[in-house]
């Protein structure tokens, strides 16, 4: 318990970290929250006072693709510093206590920091049936109402988590629903992607670590600082779009040459997310630089959205079908149409009384 | 015996909806441009003469009988139908501001013919009985008389006595086999009788054989003016039959305007066959003469003059290049008003206006552009081929002070003939 | 199959130095706008290269363009930095690295000296009182902090 | 949560095919109420061609003569600004020629995004200069009924929330994209019951004027 009472500063000091390093180690976090150079005194400053904050992590209806997303940052690393400044209490898939010892560890760390822990949530909940996704004998929905009642925030990991995601994808077979479905009374804060970049999940706690606040939020509940742009605006491919060049096929020259993606159906004009800047694996790339168009998987309902290779724009009915259905219609009801009116011209002409000069004037 | 109702009137403009008018309506997005080419707003500045607006009872009978969605409307009551008291109000529209001169027609950004649908607009008037009483008395003297201004066979022969006398020419009159029957406007019989001894005069001189046709020589139509193609096609008959009767293998349209129209145009479809003579306009057969050498003339005179296209017989007929080469032939001098040919403006008193005294001070208001158009030209003499836009204009430079001698172009022509 | 295999899976950075269709030319006009205010102004500014949204070889051509000048210094500190100037002197880059050499920021200044290379005053304050220190009791050693 | 993107996915899928089925039907029939009234055959000997001059007109109508324009200029010009503005962001977005694409089965090469997104600008522009016009030249008011006005603002929605989509000025993108293809689907439904027709029924009225009166030997 003796770590929750030191500032970030002092433990920083404690290990031997100077202060070249200690500004090396701001500029890093800066870089990480997005935030402009100009920031780095600020953060610094924040930094010395962040105290650690208690964090429970729960996984609800997802793949671990998530928490495997976090843990690709397996280095010791500026993340891992801030996890050691953490104290992540609950996370049943990295803990070493299993069973009754796992939740005993959770009702401690909440009792230990009532009103002031973070819960964390990857996964979406389940309101078809409790019974399709349970932990330690709780339905995911007693479990998160319980632990979120004494929180001071939510931080929806993942796209399940923010949107649903694949739980909720048509048809939704067991009733999938958002954390912010269920959690009203307490900020959420939503780092939707599938899997969100590593960086951005650290980057929010290390803001909540900072700054002791919740990031600004965009309409989605998604920190600005990572989903402000969309795709589309921060892709190097964008010139390619704007000048109206396109890949057509995978093997193309326009795909050889790295051109704009968005006729194979990239969905990067409607995701909002920071892969363009941020990347995978360490920086190494992302699917836009590897080949394949944005799939939006960082905003809501992506699974239902009309395809990963329909362009954007094209509606997702099967529009040549149905115009040929209503072009066979429109012949038939124009046909009904052409009828009436010529009867109706006709019994005109037919009923014609001639005009002579003895009816000119309306008598 | 018949009698004039609403019910009839909107029978009338059921039957004269066709595909192109139903385009029309279809195509007009109320820019109001048409208001730019007509005399009637530019003059006055009121918009009600815009002419797409004059159609308004014509449009609401096809949007209501010959649209879906105009008869769903109407059933729920939510298009305002035509009664008698739009077409009394809109009498002064179709007939009092429009002289159907289809320069509106010319300029329609969506090639809405708006005067091809006034004239149709007309044939529901008459059926409802309300054309103006004056082309109505005209209409009866026609039919009754011969001619609408009252004008008996006795009259012209007393003209063809005159002239006859006076210049030794020959007048043949019902002569069976000749080639050209000329037709005659009553206002040549009776104002400009100088037309029928130039005829006389071009005729001989090209030594050709032609006859006037005693129960066949008024060529106006008052059926085509009032909007009557009933009246039109008892008309037209009576043109046919004298033509057939005298077997004349050509009938020649005077210098009148909707005279050409009717017989040229309109008359094969009135009476539903075509006709075994073909129809020449006068300025037609002359410019014909000219390039066969048949007209000889005296060296063209320095005097400057220009040339009015009367709307029926350019914009609407097609005869817009014939009167410039034969003008050519007889001037050295001629000037272009600055919108001629296709583009001319109407006269003012085309399409039974000139008939029609409820127009007359509109008429006289209106007929300004014609003025200055005329005024700009700087020519001291007007020729012209319409014996109606000659009167119009005649009483127009009147009543503005304006004094400019006028003359028929066929006149013009033959005073020019040399004889060898 | 052999359509496939001709996929390139990483788009290769092109041989050229075509800035044309890539951020680097908007980057270089930046820079050179900022490099304007440090002279006319005397004010720096830094630029996290990180969030510059740069294609396949963009950075590289970035630092082939700018080259590399006099300056170079090596830090340790949580890792190695490099900090060095480029070959248009006052646009300096500054490339932190932690423990395990991955990169945790890259960033460039354009100013007279980056800022992490000054001594902090608290640190010159502590470093006089060691000297003074070990000056008294030779044997205490020269590190700070130990 | 995720009302935008249901919105979104509503206005690509049932909305749209509800409304180009509508579109589609609506046009036909118009079409075939129009010439099902048939234009008689003129039995005068023609002094001239129908076809030829009919087609000169379908083409000539598209420049004003010169007295209509020094008369309206600005009639004449929001005409233009808005028509040409409108056929390059509606025919050369390249987003729209994919739409074009799926439903057509064929495309054609698109223009860069800031040319487009300049012709949105003259478009818009165009057709509030013609609001203002329709508001204040005399004739076009006495002339605008309810149809008119209602015709203006479905051609002006689908530009006006074509521009902020694509500027980003509405959120989330999923709803700005939605109220676009919405604001289309209007334009689409109500395409075959209103003026909006002109855009087929020009060609049909050109071409008859210029018919009738290259029959009789003039040039119209």
């Amino acid at each position: 318990m003796d770590t929750n009472t030191k500032t970030l500063g002092e433990a920083l000091r404690r290990n031997g970290v100077t202060r070249r390093g200690f500004l090396k180690f701001c500029t890093a976090t800066a870089s990480m929250m997005a935030l402009p150079p100009s920031m780095v005194p600020a953060i610094a400053a924040a930094l010395e006072q962040a105290r650690r904050p208690s964090v429970i992590w729960l996984s609800f209806q997802e793949c671990t693709g998530c928490t495997e997303s976090l843990s690709r940052s397996h280095a010791p690393s500026l993340e891992n510093l801030i996890f050691d400044h953490i104290s992540l209490d609950y996370h049943h898939t990295l803990q070493v206590a299993s069973g009754e010892a796992a939740e005993a560890a959770r009702e401690a760390a909440m009792h230990a920091n009532e009103g002031a822990y973070l819960v964390v949530v990857d996964g979406s909940i389940p309101l078809g049936n409790p019974g399709y996704s349970t932990i330690a004998g709780f339905s995911n929905l007693q479990t998160l109402e319980e632990t979120v009642a004494g929180a001071v925030a939510v931080i929806a990991v993942g796209t399940c988590a923010s949107f649903g995601g694949l739980p909720k994808a048509y048809p939704n077979p067991t009733g999938a629903v958002s954390v912010s479905d269920i959690v009203t009374d307490k900020p959420v804060i939503n780092v939707p992607g599938c899997p969100p970049i590593p960086m951005v999940i650290t980057g929010v706690l290390a803001h909540y670590l900072t700054f002791g606040t919740l990031p600004e939020l965009d309409h989605y509940g998604r920190p600005k600082a990572f989903y402000g742009t969309s795709i589309h605006d921060r892709c190097y491919r964008r010139p390619f779009y704007d000048k109206g060049r396109f890949a057509h096929t995978f093997d193309d020259e326009g795909a050889r040459k790295g051109w704009c993606l968005y006729k194979l159906g990239c969905k990067g004009p409607m995701t909002y997310n920071a892969c363009a800047t941020a990347k995978w694996n360490q920086g190494t790339s992302w699917p836009v630089e590897s080949g394949h168009g944005c799939i939006g998987c960082a905003e809501p309902d992506f699974w239902d959205a009309g395809g990963f290779y329909n362009a954007l724009s094209v509606p997702t009915g099967e529009i040549s079908r149905n115009a040929s259905y209503a072009i066979a219609a429109g012949v038939g009801v124009g046909a009904i149409a052409a009828g009436i009116n010529q009867r109706t011209r006709n019994k005109a002409v037919r009923q014609h009384a001639e005009v002579t000069i003895e009816d000119l004037e309306k008598r | 015996m018949n009698e004039a109702t609403l019910e009839r009137g909107l029978n009338a403009f059921r039957e004269q909806v066709d595909a192109p008018v139903a385009a029309f309506f279809s195509s007009c997005v109320s820019c109001g441009l048409c208001a730019e080419a007509c005399l009637f707003y530019t003059e006055t500045g009121d918009p009600k003469y815009t002419p797409i607006r004059k159609l308004e009872p014509l449009r609401r009978v096809w949007e209501q009988e010959y649209t879906l969605i105009g008869r769903v409307k109407k059933v729920l009551g939510l298009v305002e139908p035509v009664t008698d008291e739009l077409l009394q109000e809109w009498q002064e529209l179709l007939y009092d501001s429009c002289t159907m001169c289809a320069r509106c027609s010319l300029v329609c950004p969506v090639g809405n013919d708006i005067a091809y649908m006034v004239r149709k607009a007309r044939e529901g008037m008459v059926a409802s009985g309300n054309s103006p009483t004056d082309v109505q008395a005209a209409a009866e003297r026609a039919v009754r008389i011969g001619s609408p201004m009252g004008v008996r066979y006795k009259a012209l022969a007393a003209q063809i006595q005159h002239i006859e006398a006076d210049t030794g020419l020959v007048i043949p009159v019902d002569q069976v086999g000749a080639d050209y029957m000329p037709l005659l406007s009553s206002m040549e019989v009776i104002n400009f009788p100088e037309y029928i001894e130039s005829l006389a005069r071009i005729f001989q001189h090209a030594g050709l054989s032609w006859t006037l046709c005693s129960d066949a020589f008024e060529a106006t139509n008052t059926g085509i003016q009032i909007g009557s193609s009933d009246i039109a096609r008892e008309l037209v008959q009576r043109i046919v039959d004298g033509a057939e009767r005298l077997q004349v293998k050509y009938v020649i349209a005077p210098e009148c305007g909707h005279a050409y129209t009717s017989i040229r145009w309109d008359g094969p479809d009135l009476i539903g066959r075509r006709f075994p003579f073909k129809v020449l306009h006068i300025l037609e057969l002359l410019d014909e003469l000219r390039v066969s050498g048949r007209l000889k003339t005296e060296k063209p005179s320095a005097e400057r003059i220009t040339f009015h296209d009367p709307c029926s017989i350019g914009r609407k007929g097609g005869v817009i290049d014939s009167p410039r080469r034969l003008l050519g032939l007889v001037s050295s001098n001629f000037v272009e008003m600055k919108d001629h040919g296709t583009w001319n403006w109407c006269c003012g008193g085309g399409g039974g206006v000139s008939a029609n005294t409820d127009a007359e001070a509109l008429r006289t208001r209106v007929f300004r552009r014609k003025k200055d158009q005329i005024e700009e030209t700087g020519a001291s003499k007007l020729i012209t081929a319409c014996a109606n836009c000659r009167l119009v204009i005649e009483e127009g430079l009147e009543a503005y002070n304006v004094e400019l001698p006028m003359e028929g172009l066929t006149e013009l022509v033959a005073h020019h003939l040399v004889e060898d | 199959m052999n359509a496939l295999k001709s996929i390139p899976v990483l788009v290769e950075a092109p041989a050229t130095r075509d800035f044309c269709y890539q951020n680097t030319l908007p980057l270089l006009h930046e820079i050179s706008h900022a490099l304007r205010r440090l002279q006319q102004e005397q004010l720096p500014t830094t630029i996290d290269l990180n969030a510059i949204p740069f294609g396949p070889g963009d950075e590289q051509r970035l630092l082939e363009f700018l080259g590399r000048g006099e300056v170079s210094a090596h830090l340790e500190a949580l890792g190695n930095s490099s900090v060095w100037e480029s070959g248009y002197p006052g646009i300096w880059f500054i490339e932190h690295r932690n423990e395990s050499g991955e990169r945790v920021a890259f960033q460039m200044e354009i100013t007279t000296l980056p800022a992490i290379l000054a001594t902090h005053p608290d640190d010159i304050a502590e470093s006089l009182s060691s000297l003074q220190k070990a000056l008294e009791n030779p044997s205490l050693g020269h590190r700070i902090g130990d | 949560m995720n009302d935008a993107m249901d919105f979104l996915l509503w206005a690509r899928g049932t909305a749209f095919d509800v409304a180009l089925t509508i579109f589609i039907i609506g046009v036909i029939i118009r079409l075939f109420e129009i010439l099902s009234l048939g234009r008689p055959r003129s039995l005068a000997e023609p002094k001239g061609n129908q076809l030829l001059p009919g087609m000169k007109s379908v083409i000539s109508r598209t420049l004003p003569d010169n007295g209509t324009f020094k008369r309206q200029p600005l009639t004449v010009i929001a005409g233009y600004l808005f028509h040409i503005g409108l056929l390059i962001s509606l025919l050369l977005f390249i987003p729209h020629i994919e739409l074009f694409n799926a439903t057509v089965g064929f495309g054609w090469p698109g223009l860069p995004n800031p040319i487009v997104d300049a012709a949105t600008v003259i478009a818009i522009t165009g057709l509030l200069a013609a609001l203002w016009n329709r508001l204040t030249n005399p004739v076009m008011k006495l002339l605008s009924d309810k149809e008119d006005y209602l015709v203006w603002l479905l051609t002006f929605l689908p530009l006006l929330t074509g521009y902020l989509a694509y500027h980003r000025m509405i959120e989330p993108y999923p709803l700005a994209l939605g109220l676009h293809i919405l604001s289309i689907e209007l334009l689409l439904i109500l395409f075959p019951f209103t003026k909006l027709m002109h855009t087929f029924t020009l060609f049909l009225a050109r071409w008859y004027n210029g018919a009738m009166s290259g029959f009789r030997g003039v040039q119209s």
